[in-house]
């Protein structure tokens, strides 16, 4: 499955695994923090429409 | 703008504390280094002109946050900021008085302080230059830091990391010209770039630091 | 209407709303060409060995790295001129996602240098410049999150980041001067046509470019979309405090 | 001379606070802003001194021409009360510190540092600047608080004497310093609301 990388396999296979990993790191962050803000906005629109204004 | 000066001036020197403490830590710095590396002259010598750069160059981090921080906390820098004087000169004033209260004593304890580190005596001469032509501008650099950080409450450790990136020529710059020197080469191109450098910090950065005042004014 | 109609909070969520997915798609489609291909199915350099895939990362993801700070400098200037609140927020959001691609840069080139040169680490000017470049994003980000008023964070920032990018090419010369480096010239010359690659390496390189690209915008897209919400959220939030 | 503001909005950071205000005022006047904490006097203030831009509105007179005094005293302790009012006037371009030193009763004072003033005799000399800037217009900011009910008139007379030879204010304080000719403002109804708040982040569409 994997190529013959050769004496430098380690060299390689640690660039390819750490750059993926922080990529995925970052795409996880980035939507789990969409998330989690989309949430509590939709939270803060429905008290927002609950009361409204009183101005 | 020279009653700002004067009045930044008496402020340092009655307040205490601001205006020895980078001299202090220097010379602490100065000090400490050869227990770190051993006592060997030759290693000393190597390591000199690098070791009071960088001490030079944090002894003047640790007084950047006080440039604007006080006048903030007791509002004297709204009342400058609607006074007549120009923010940019406010900025440039507050600069200088920061050089003369850091950058130039500074400067005038390299020479002795590199006799302790057994700097060559060739390089003395392109270390005190360098000193003085750099430290005007880790001064204004500073205060466009400390201009960044005037609202914040922890600004402190913001400052030096916003600020050390812009160090980063001047230091390098600096160093060369003392290393150069050290080597009993001819050091005046590395030393007319950091000049260079200097100049166009003190003509453009107060601009910027009088931009960011305003913003945290706001 | 012209491009500024897409500055405005409202517009700017409806159309990236449906440009997301697709542009998503076509991101992953292309990093996964790019790579697969380059890792799966390029021959080893004659001198490098197999280090040599090690380029479809290094490569794009130190373009983006500058491309980024680029990017956030168009956008704090928009900021500044015209006073997009969407645009501050694009830099906003491209910060981190910059941040990673120079820390990818720097590990992989770390990675690639101890067998080509012996060392993980050479004070190299190529290098030193993406440090000081890391350090800037660092600094760049510090201060986003540190000053509370969003509209003053923007314009610190902003200043920042035009500052930064000044003492950025200041210190990519002044590295230059200082020490003369081990660094190979660029891979992808575009301004002279010439290439010092061949095909077999750069045609994958390229999908692997575009893909880190389309990756990047994908990225702020969804970073702008969350910090779009995130200042409603406040504003909503200072209102209900006002009311009650 | 008058000075004018209309339909003016000032924010404080990313929130307009109020919106809507105007008023007129001619020398010789003063006017009283009135309102509860946290009404907006504060950033109004700010706004006229040139602090903050305004969002929104016109103003007729340049900040230039307006001395503000903010609840902040801006002193230094480790200065004398001559040294601070000699710096405040080459400051603001100002030959002769005496109309200050008589108006607020500094005499005594002079040679005492800061840090040894007590609150109110601190409160007396931030104020005795105002009459170093040479500007017509004053926004002065609570310039009552921790003055006892002689410095107060002290004060009244310092503000009355100012308009007496052709200068303005605008005061916002909570207590009746007795001015002629003084007219008030209430700036509670003007507190920004939904309706007015141009946050674009607030557009209902916006989802």
């Amino acid at each position: 499955m994997i190529p013959d990388l050769g004496k430098y396999q380690g060299a390689v296979l640690s660039a390819y695994a750490i750059s993926l990993l922080l990529i995925t790191v970052t795409v996880a962050l980035s939507l789990w923090r969409a998330r989690v803000v989309k949430q509590q906005l939709n939270d803060a629109e429905a008290r927002a429409k609950q009361a409204p204004d009183t101005h | 703008m020279i009653a700002l000066l004067r009045r930044d001036l008496l402020l340092a020197v009655r307040a205490g504390g601001g205006f020895g403490l980078g001299l202090a830590f220097f010379l602490i710095l100065c000090v400490l280094v050869p227990f770190g590396v051993g006592p060997a002259p030759a290693t000393l010598a190597k390591i000199a002109p690098g070791i009071l750069w960088v001490g030079a160059l944090l002894a003047c981090l640790l007084s950047l946050d006080r440039i604007f921080q006080l006048d903030a906390e007791d509002g004297t820098l709204d009342l400058l900021a609607t006074s007549p004087l120009p923010l940019e000169g406010s900025a440039s004033v507050k600069a200088l008085a920061h050089w003369l209260t850091t950058g130039l004593p500074l400067t005038l304890a390299a020479a002795p302080l590199g006799l302790l580190l057994n700097l060559p005596a060739q390089a003395t001469p392109w270390l005190v230059a360098g000193l003085a032509l750099g430290t005007p501008a880790l001064s204004v650099i500073g205060t466009f830091g400390a201009a960044l950080t005037v609202g914040l409450k922890r600004g402190g450790l913001l400052i030096s990391l916003l600020v050390l990136p812009l160090y980063m020529p001047t230091l390098l710059f600096g160093a060369e010209a003392a290393r150069r020197g050290a080597e009993g080469l001819d050091a005046t191109t590395p030393l007319f770039l950091m000049a260079g450098i200097t100049a166009g910090t003190i003509a453009l950065m107060p601009f910027a630091s009088a931009a960011a005042l305003r913003m945290n004014l706001r | 209407m012209s491009i500024w109609k897409y500055a405005n909070p409202t517009q700017f969520m409806r159309t990236t709303r449906w440009l997301l997915p697709w542009l998503s798609a076509l991101a992953i489609l292309s990093v996964g060409t790019g790579l697969i291909w380059g890792f799966f199915f390029t021959p080893d350099d004659f001198r490098q060995g197999s280090t040599v895939k090690i380029i479809y990362l290094h490569v794009p993801s130190a373009l983006m790295a500058i491309n980024a700070w680029l990017m956030m400098l168009v956008t704090s200037l928009i900021w500044l001129i015209r006073r997009h609140h969407v645009s501050a927020l694009l830099a906003r959001a491209a910060a981190p996602v910059g941040l990673v691609m120079t820390l990818i840069a720097l590990i992989t080139g770390g990675i690639w240098g101890q067998p080509m040169w012996g060392t993980y680490w050479a004070w190299d000017p190529r290098l030193t410049s993406f440090l000081i470049l890391f350090l800037f994003y660092l600094g760049y980000i510090a201060l986003w999150q540190a000053v509370e008023t969003q509209d003053t964070a923007a314009d610190l920032t902003s200043v920042l980041c035009l500052v930064g990018s000044v003492f950025a090419l200041l210190s990519r010369y002044a590295v230059n001067f200082w020490n003369q480096g081990l660094h190979q010239g660029t891979s992808v010359p575009v301004a002279t046509g010439g290439r010092t690659v061949s095909d077999v390496f750069f045609v994958p390189l390229l999908i692997s470019m575009a893909g880190f690209g389309l990756m990047f915008v994908v990225l702020v897209l969804l970073r702008t979309r969350t910090e779009i919400r995130a200042r409603r959220l406040q504003a909503l939030l200072a209102r209900e405090r006002a009311a009650s | 001379m008058y000075y004018t503001a209309q339909h003016l909005a000032c924010a404080r950071g990313d929130r307009t606070v109020i919106s809507g205000v105007g008023f007129q005022l001619r020398s010789g006047q003063a006017l009283i802003l009135r309102g509860p904490n946290g009404s907006g006097k504060t950033t109004l203030l700010r706004c006229l001194a040139g602090l903050t831009p305004a969002v929104a509105g016109s103003i007729s007179f340049s900040p230039d021409e307006v001395a503000y005094a903010a609840h902040a005293d801006g002193l230094k302790a480790q200065m004398s009360v001559a040294e601070t009012l000699q710096f405040w006037a080459k400051v603001f371009g100002a030959r002769d510190v005496t109309p200050a030193i008589e108006g607020f009763a500094l005499e005594p004072l002079l040679n005492r540092r800061v840090h040894t003033l007590s609150a109110g005799q601190k409160r007396r000399l931030s104020l005795s600047r105002l009459v170093l800037t040479g500007r017509k217009l004053w926004a002065l900011d609570e310039p009552t608080v921790s003055l006892d009910m002689q410095a107060v008139a002290q004060f009244a007379g310092a503000v009355t004497t100012h308009l007496t030879q052709g200068g303005a204010a605008i005061i916002a304080t909570h207590i009746d310093l007795g001015l002629p000719e003084a007219e008030q403002l209430d700036i509670t109804p003007f507190r920004a609301t939904a309706q007015t708040d141009t946050d674009p982040f607030l557009d209902e569409a916006l989802l």
